[in-house]
């Protein structure tokens, strides 16, 4: 599974790179893919690196979106303040 | 002012033939009367008196032998201490004053006050223009009273009605405010001097705020009022003080030195004493004020907090928003991918239609049928060329056979040969002769017995055949001529 | 308990202050508060302090009970006040 | 659990910090989230820190209540004044 | 069977050879065809380069789609990304 | 058995001699024998050497179309092998 | 060895006199024969010089076309002469 040149094979999963940039990092594949001047076999490395930052964004949000939960039911009212999981989110992941 | 000095001077030394003009007397009446008459203080009843809109008070100053006109001008009568009225003793401080164009005098009145008895009012008079002069009337001085005095001091006769009223009015509104009575005399001569006692006792024994007060009475009744002591008393008292002596019309000189002067010993209370009842209300509003306040500084906050926390947005909708631009994303990205995969799909897929169309096969074919055609052509050209050969041989040999001596000798027909010579004509041989015949086979030795040359061998015949004399030689020459 | 900074440290209680100028401070105080541009605490504050002057005042209010005086002079000239007979008797009631 | 850099680490529970300043804080947490150009991962973690704001942003205003609550019991005619609690209401919190 | 000077004897099959150059080469192979210059050998030469050409051509494409249909699957959400087969989507043909 | 001057004596068998070649020979060897000028024995001659060439024509073009079938038949990559369309429409007839 | 029309009577058997010689020898002494002026003697002579003739030609043309067909039946490459079609037909039988 080799990765293109600007991000040489870099494990996405559990990486510390920000949301945003693996975002970036998509909007530039489909870029690329939309330029369509990339042979085919790059194209394809390119979409399966497009899915791999997808579904790292994907696994990011998801986090995110159990943050929030525990968050948004700690802040309505209840007294005993739930610790909030994961902290800064990442190391949990 | 056109009356030369020589001239006014001679008005008075002599008489003089010569009559005056009416301007150069009123000149010189002017000139006689008005320096000496600049500060006067006339006493006198109030008649005719009239305000103009422009707010000048005209009116006429009399008593029982004389009538003076006198005007208070507008801007001096708003400043008057009182407002008179016809038939009212004043004293009128002002100057005279002639007017040319009407021929009169009239006083012009800077100050008036309503008048006691007459010289009294004028040594009252002086001490008021004494005590003004040292500051002690001034506005200035003046000091508030207390809101709510803790002690009240009253400075009167504890039998007079006066007290009465003061303390009905002052406990009605404050019940139970703490009084200190310093009793004195308030009317008669050296009564002045207890107020004035009173007054210190009072001070001594702590009040905040003192009320000096007696019921009306007449002019003398009033008159220890006026006295300079007692004004002195009052104004160095160290607390405020309420005068509320005689009528609310009395102004004595201790009502002009108190702090507060109050028409009557009620008014004295309502000026010294709060309401206790409205205080307790405003203090009960005020704490009301305050708990709304409290409570507004939290609610409100509430109502803020709620609305900010409202606001706080919860960042799940961001977090879908996101979702969708992922999921937009790879979409693309999917779509463009299987668009690109499609378009090589439909690439290739032409370039292989190309690539059938120039299948070789065809071509192979055109080949083999080109190479076939030659193949047929060259099998054709083999059967021509053979036919037409041996048929032109055969023609040959057909146009050969004619030739063929031997064929005639089958036929029938015989050589004549004499001495190897071949005989064409019979006249060529003579009777007797030895000729040899060749037939077909052989040979024969024969003698000519005879010599015919006038008739034909062969009838119908144009051109001479054979020379055999036998005609069954040349059949067989004719029969045998197929056969070769 | 720090009181503001134009009463300092003033014990109220029996204190000399006089009512109006409590009721003052009262009103100031009440003003403040309704302003609404305290900070919390110092509404807080300012709350407690109104509810002392209240209560400081009502005291005062309360505390005037007393019988009407008169000043005797005793023999040796000295005076001092004595119950105003007669006289009082109205004001009392 | 990582603060964001102008607050960094602070526990807010308890802390001394005047309401007022927690809902500045708060407010501009809100107005940081609105303008939404903060990272994903920052503006979790604002959300965070608005909803710890929030929740000692209440507390406190909780308290502010129960305060002038006991303030205006003891202030109603109750003879014996019961102590102010907390004086100065901080170092109760 | 001789193949053309420029491509001599290469077994196209599993050649790691990329697929544009390959429909590069199909194209120039067509492109000789229709010129109609060749002979007859050299065109059957050309043709049946110009099959296996096509035929890999072909086959990496498939391979290509297969490869994106696998990753269009584990980009769905799946929550165990099948491992992408193939990786190179090169070795696997 | 004498060839003609310009292709003289070669073995055809096996020669590397182009079908269009041998074709165009054979053509204008039945030319040659149908123009009729030549003697019989030349004529023998050239008919021979045309026999020649159409057997090894004939041969040459019968082992290209079995090499263009098996071609064609494998152009399409399935198992079953099914003619190109456009193309082979003459040959097939 | 060339059996011109001055030497009549030569064994034209194995000469090397083409075909096309013979034949035009032979219509010559037809022709001569044909026109009757020769002496008995003489057109023996020639008669028989073109019966030698004929009979050449014919041996000749034989031979040429058992030739042909060993041609024909070699080109097939089969055992079995199969007949040139259109050709073979009549010099076969």
């Amino acid at each position: 599974m080799s990765a293109p040149a600007d991000h040489p094979g870099k494990d996405l999963e559990g990486s510390g790179e920000p949301y945003d940039a693996l975002v970036a990092r998509l909007e530039r594949v489909v870029g690329e893919l939309e330029r369509g001047d990339l042979p085919l076999e790059a194209s394809i490395e390119k979409f399966a690196e497009g899915v791999r930052l997808a579904r790292e964004a994907t696994r990011k949000l998801d986090e995110a979106e159990r943050r929030v939960e525990v968050l948004v039911r700690n802040a309505d009212g209840s007294e005993e303040p739930a610790p909030l999981e994961g902290g800064g989110g990442k190391g949990n992941g | 002012m056109a009356v030369r000095p020589g001239e006014t001077g001679d008005l008075f030394a002599q008489v003089k033939p010569r009559a005056l003009s009416v301007s150069e007397l009123t000149r010189a009446l002017r000139v006689a009367v008005e320096p000496r008459f600049k500060d006067v203080w006339v006493s006198g009843e109030v008649a005719n008196l009239r305000r103009q809109a422009s707010g000048h008070l005209y009116f006429s100053l009399k008593d029982e032998g004389a009538c003076v006109n006198a005007v208070v001008w507008g801007s001096q009568a708003r400043r008057l201490a009182f407002a008179p009225a016809d038939g009212q003793e004043v004293l009128a401080r002002g100057f005279v004053e002639i007017y040319p164009p009407h021929g009169k005098y009239q006083l012009v009145v800077n100050e008036l006050e309503p008048r006691g008895a007459g010289a009294q009012a004028v040594l009252l008079q002086r001490l008021k223009e004494k005590l003004l002069a040292e500051g002690l009337l001034d506005p200035a001085r003046k000091r508030p009273l207390p809101f709510l005095p803790r002690r009240v001091g009253v400075a009167t006769s504890p039998t007079g009605a006066a007290l009465r009223d003061l303390l009905r009015v002052l406990h009605a509104r404050f019940p139970g405010l703490p009084v200190l009575v310093a009793p004195c005399r308030v009317q008669g001569a050296g009564a002045a001097a207890t107020v004035a006692g009173a007054l210190r006792s009072l001070c001594r024994a702590g009040v905040d705020v003192v009320v000096v007060t007696r019921g009306g009475g007449s002019q003398e009744d009033l008159f220890e009022f006026n006295d300079e002591r007692l004004a002195r008393a009052i104004a160095a008292c160290p607390v405020p003080v309420v005068s509320a002596v005689g009528h609310e019309i009395d102004v004595t000189v201790a009502d002009l030195v108190a702090d507060v002067r109050a028409a009557t010993p009620t008014h004295a209370a309502q000026l010294v004493a709060p309401v206790k009842d409205e205080l307790r209300a405003g203090l009960q509003a005020s704490r009301a004020r305050l708990l709304r306040a409290a409570s507004e500084a939290v609610a409100g906050r509430r109502r803020e907090l709620r609305a900010l926390k409202a606001e706080l947005s919860d960042p799940k909708h961001l977090l879908s928003e996101q979702r969708h631009r992922l999921d937009d994303l790879l979409r693309r990205a999917e779509a463009l991918l299987r668009g690109r995969l499609r378009a090589e799909r439909d690439a290739q897929d032409a370039v292989k239609a190309r690539l059938g169309r120039r299948e070789p096969r065809a071509r192979v074919r055109e080949l083999v049928a080109r190479s076939e055609d030659a193949t047929r052509r060259l099998g054709s050209w083999q059967a021509a060329t053979f036919r037409r050969e041996e048929l032109r041989l055969e023609r040959l040999k057909a146009r050969l056979a004619p030739a063929n001596v031997a064929e005639s000798l089958k036929r029938g027909f015989a050589l004549a040969l004499a001495g190897g010579k071949l005989l064409r004509r019979s006249a060529e041989a003579a009777q007797g002769d030895a000729l040899r015949l060749a037939l077909a086979e052989g040979w024969l030795d024969v003698v000519v017995t005879g010599v015919d040359a006038g008739s034909d061998p062969l009838p119908g015949r144009t051109r001479p055949g054979g020379a055999g004399p036998e005609s069954g030689g040349g059949d067989a020459v004719e029969r045998d001529s197929d056969h070769d």
